[in-house]
């Protein structure tokens, strides 16, 4: 791994621009503008910026519930994004599709998904596809801890590695499944683990810090590229907010996920890490985040400007050929 | 009896409760159960009072599923709670050729006696996979007993029913309406399974109708009353077995019939209400079997497309008219 | 065009060897395919003219169809072999959350041209978990085509049809007409999905039907003949999305409409068909549309219990004849 | 593990009578008097019955399509076995299950699958229902390394080994799983090693060895009915039939198939172990195959001669309640 000043610079400015756009999307709802419900990653950017960091643009990523960061981190329109969190027309999805089905699939974004481990065959599939045609690519899929119960991780991950597929099973263990800690449900305790079930690499990352997170991925893709097959990366991370927007949030307590900020915030740890090797300034670390914020800005005043699709619109989209 | 007003999620509880105080073989086992009470809250206060009773599952609606089944079939009363009714699909081998099945294939050596609780439905703009209304799949399936109740009375009665019952039940209840309130009795009440219920008599049209779509069509009844039209609103309850004596019997006084439901249109349950009337009462009919459903796509995410894609009161008062007008008005 | 007369394995065999030489992007996937060309020797050949592209996978049903997915997003267009159709139940969320809704939830900027292959249905005495006819569950998913041919000529020119299509189709095949024999144009050709065939014009009764059933109806029709009543045999083809032209064309001659299927009655593809004539055709019908159907239980090991659960020539027959009968015979 | 000479001496015969069965079935099926398919387990005798003996007659199991050495060692009743296939109404389903839904409940067996892998979460649920009715019994299910790829064990596994509940799943590795040999879709290799990724003990063991069996399970059995979880058994056995009666077998050679036969049969092996130490005369050898032949014999003839059910019949048996 060899990343330049500007390049660390970038990746910084990448997870500041996550983390106000989940900020600003946590205000939107509580302003009852965005509809349904929504899952933020604030806390956890480490990890999908990191993640894509070491992806190629022709790369794909299956995303979940909780996807806002990867799209970001994968280089998509924070303009339309939010334009499909409030349902507007240029949305990503036209509105059809909300936080929870948000995509750019020119990106090589797979999908968001409303079905926890939906993602793990779809990547596989990917994977299959990438063998078939014979190109170099590789496809992750990000997976909570929660998801690596369900029944699709293992079918995915023996899949990929009995066929040696491209494929790269991201876990982004937040220690928490909505309400229930993993201490109860993940038998074993590690997602990494797992991956010796299978005759694959797994490997068990702190999550929060950025470039722990770039360093294993970027050896799970090359190894994916040669041929040799997928792995398991386990990035270790926590979510500062609720489950999902307005979780009451009585399984943990405040004690708790503040023990989890400060220094131990992927992005302060980063930027600590950026002024003592990359001579980030306060001026220069000020300017950045400003361009953040009018990015954030810009983009939500383009979403909030943008004309609701007419009702109607709702029988398209379902067929090529109808 | 004396009643009082409480909410679909607390009659859950009541019930839930007084089954659980009966019979120790009763449990729930689903996702996120203890910390919050359950997602619409419908267990709140059940952890406490039944400790190692109702159980946190990893995320694992397969093996959640079939655990019921094991669970029935060696001694106790599952209540398996599917989270969404949605998260069917990742357990339907469970459902359908294992909890269906089982006592038939079998040859009646086993019983399953278990419910699978399945909060269903849209409205609540969570798009197209936390809404879909799914029974027409279990109805199709020889097994199943299927329940989608609307009143907080027969909630409360259908599942103390179905948890009393032998065989393997799927509960749908509508996720908008966990904070619909209505009157349930104090104390001790079963409802059968299998018995529908006329909401509302009516002379000149039959309304047959379940789950939060009877509200819609009790308003639409409403409305239609004011245009000297009465309506007949016929709540299934059940949907399998269906209460076709009831409907039955409200389409031979009305001559006309109408199926609502909140599920797709193509292949829904209303599919086969509507065949079953159009072939058992044909000389009776006075005009087509008209089917109200949602329009064949995925829900949308979008408010007002969803809205759109939704039954809504207005279409069941002119799905009505069209009926009524089209034999040339009221007779 | 030359015909000759082939298999419907040999029609499966054909058209995909067609379609892979045609477009490199097709390849199939499946349990056991390679070693024996797939348990009903339907890919005999194929394993070695192109290799690499038929896959056998691991009893991992849910990643197979999950995988077909993302390779159908991805630039390949795959066809995913269920082994049996039953076994759909281990992949409803691939199939229903994912495939069917993936276009429409993303805004149309995804297609799936996907191809899950399904052998279904009863008669080999292989009891409830391997018999099943389970198309209307599909029928009643948006973003869905249903296909469920029964002649080896539309076996070809359906299965090239949806290997070409840009949406994800359900082929669903019949397990007792694999070795049915039928004639079939040399050389290349394509048959529309959506379209129904009359395969027997009749003017008395409309046979509406679709898959094995097809020829059921066909012997049926024979006899119901030498009776002097001609029924008209159409078999649907393609069951989503659904020719309704042509079959209130056939009940605004007959009006009389009979729908047959093996599936299940209740809650069966037969509903949907029932109640749209009933619907839309209302004034046409000179008698309830019949139908005929599996009765409702799992399908029993036992053989003569089989026959009896699925409906037989017999019943079509019998049922043309009651419903003939009901207004006082023909005209 | 202690037992006695005339226990092995019992042991031996019920490996007798599950390969007598299975021969027998297979004749009947040449002969077309049992419809439908069926799918016989000789050669892996010491996997079934090794496994059954180290169980309580209250202890569940969760069988597979290839079940019948399952039914007879936890004690079934080989007449009304026939009879089921036979498709008799005096079988044990009535003739409505066959051989891929035979069950006798009232000896715990939950149950032959059509489905593969379907076993799982119901044995997961009957362990639960053990936990909860706070009993000592424990639940066992056998499965094939073909199911080991299905999501419904990594799940069942999973939850098993979180719940501690007193299950062990038992792989019959025949190396095959129909058409499809496990070196080409068994990532990893292993069956047992997957033990691991749950934080449950999993052992590998030679399957044709009944003692090796029943000790491996039996120390399995002791750790889950002192409440200490699941493990996982991995019985290494082969399969001298063809997946079905009626296979090709292409995909193997029959100079493979004899190998595995001879000295490493199960049967064979068992009887030098029992002529060695526990005074197996080829007299008592003689008696013991009389009675097997004549239990078989006069459980056909039982079954052949029992009375059909009537179609109608069909219509029972589906709701206790209807
Ligand atoms: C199959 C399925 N089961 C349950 C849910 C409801 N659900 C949504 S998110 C979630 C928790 C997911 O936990 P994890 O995988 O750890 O991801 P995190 O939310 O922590 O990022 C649950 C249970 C779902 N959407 N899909
Ligand atoms: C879910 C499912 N997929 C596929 C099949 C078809 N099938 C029946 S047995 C079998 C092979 C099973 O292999 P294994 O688990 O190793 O057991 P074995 O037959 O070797 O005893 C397959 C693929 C099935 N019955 N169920
Ligand atoms: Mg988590
Ligand atoms: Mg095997």
């Amino acid at each position: 791994m060899k990343l330049s000043k500007n390049e660390k610079l970038a990746l910084y400015e990448r997870m500041l621009t996550v983390r106000a756009f989940e900020e600003k999307a946590g205000e939107l709802f509580k302003q009852n503008l965005i509809p349904g419900f929504i899952h933020l990653s604030i806390g956890e950017e480490a990890s999908s910026v990191g993640t894509c960091s070491a992806l190629r643009p022709d790369d794909y990523v299956a995303s979940t519930h909780r996807g806002h960061g990867h799209l970001i981190a994968k280089g998509a329109d924070t303009a339309r994004m939010f334009a499909e969190l409030l349902a507007r027309r240029v949305g990503y999805c036209k509105g059809k599709g909300g936080s929870m089905h948000i995509a750019d699939f020119s990106l090589g974004i797979l999908g968001a998904n409303g079905v926890v481990g939906g993602g793990f065959p779809i990547t596989v599939g990917a994977g299959l596809s990438i063998k078939l045609r014979k190109t170099d690519q590789v496809a992750v899929v990000f997976f909570g801890d929660g998801a690596a119960n369900r029944g699709t991780f293992h079918e995915a991950a023996n899949m990929a590695a009995a066929f040696k597929l491209p494929v790269l099973f991201v876990c982004e263990n937040n220690f928490y499944a909505s309400t229930t800690p993993s201490s109860h449900t993940l038998a074993g305790g590690s997602v990494a683990e797992r991956a010796k079930g299978y005759g694959m690499p797994g490997v068990a990352v702190d999550g929060n810090d950025l470039l722990a997170v770039r360093q294993a991925v970027e050896e799970a893709v090359a190894r994916a590229r040669k041929g040799e097959g997928p792995s398991i990366v386990e990035n270790q991370t926590y979510r500062y907010r609720g489950h999902f927007e307005g979780d009451p949030q009585k399984y943990r307590t405040s004690d708790e996920i503040e023990s989890h900020k400060g220094k131990k915030d992927p992005i302060a740890r980063f930027k600590a890490h950026l002024a003592k090797s990359a001579g980030l300034t306060a001026s220069k670390d000020e300017e950045i985040r400003a361009r953040v914020a009018s990015l954030i800005e810009d983009s939500v005043r383009f979403a909030m400007e943008a004309p609701l699709p007419r009702p109607e619109e709702a029988l398209e989209d379902l067929y090529v050929n109808a | 009896m004396t009643t009082r007003e409480i909410s679909c999620s607390s009659a859950v509880m009541e019930a839930l409760t007084e089954e659980m105080e009966r019979d120790p073989a009763v449990f729930v086992i689903g996702e996120d159960l203890t910390a919050q009470g359950g997602i619409f809250g419908q267990f709140t206060g059940l952890p406490e009072r039944f400790p190692g009773r109702i159980i946190d599952a990893p995320i694992s609606e397969t093996a959640i599923v079939g655990a019921g089944v094991g669970a029935a079939l060696t001694g106790m009363r599952p209540l398996v709670d599917m989270h969404f009714a949605d998260f069917v699909t990742t357990a339907m081998d469970e459902i359908v050729n294992q909890m269906a099945k089982i006592r038939y294939m079998f040859g009646g050596q086993a019983s399953v006696p278990m419910v699978l609780w399945a909060p269903d439905g849209g409205g609540l703009r969570a798009a197209a996979h936390h809404s879909q209304c799914l029974e027409s799949w279990f109805v199709h399936t020889p097994g199943l007993k299927v329940v989608s109740p609307s009143e907080p009375a027969d909630v409360k009665g259908l599942l103390k029913a179905a948890l009393r019952d032998d065989d393997p039940v799927i509960f749908f209840q509508h996720k908008r309406l966990f904070a619909q309130k209505g009157p349930v009795p104090e104390g001790e009440y079963v409802i059968p399974i299998g018995k529908a219920e006329v909401k509302r008599p009516g002379r000149d049209i039959s309304i047959i109708t379940y789950s939060r779509m009877t509200y819609l069509s009790l308003e639409a009844a409403k409305i239609l009353s004011e245009k000297g039209i009465e309506a007949e609103v016929i709540d299934l309850r059940t949907l399998k077995p269906l209460d076709f004596p009831l409907i039955a019997e409200s389409v031979k006084k009305t001559y006309r019939a109408m199926v609502v439901h909140e599920a797709c249109l193509t292949g829904g349950f209303g599919a086969e209400i509507a065949a079953r009337i159009g072939e058992e009462l044909f000389d009776w009919l006075d005009a087509p079997v008209t089917r109200i459903g949602a329009k064949d796509v995925p829900m949308p995410f979008n408010p007002a497309m969803e809205d759109f894609v939704m039954p809504q009161t207005k279409d069941i008062v002119e799905g009505a008219l069209r009926l009524i007008g089209r034999d040339g008005g009221l007779k």
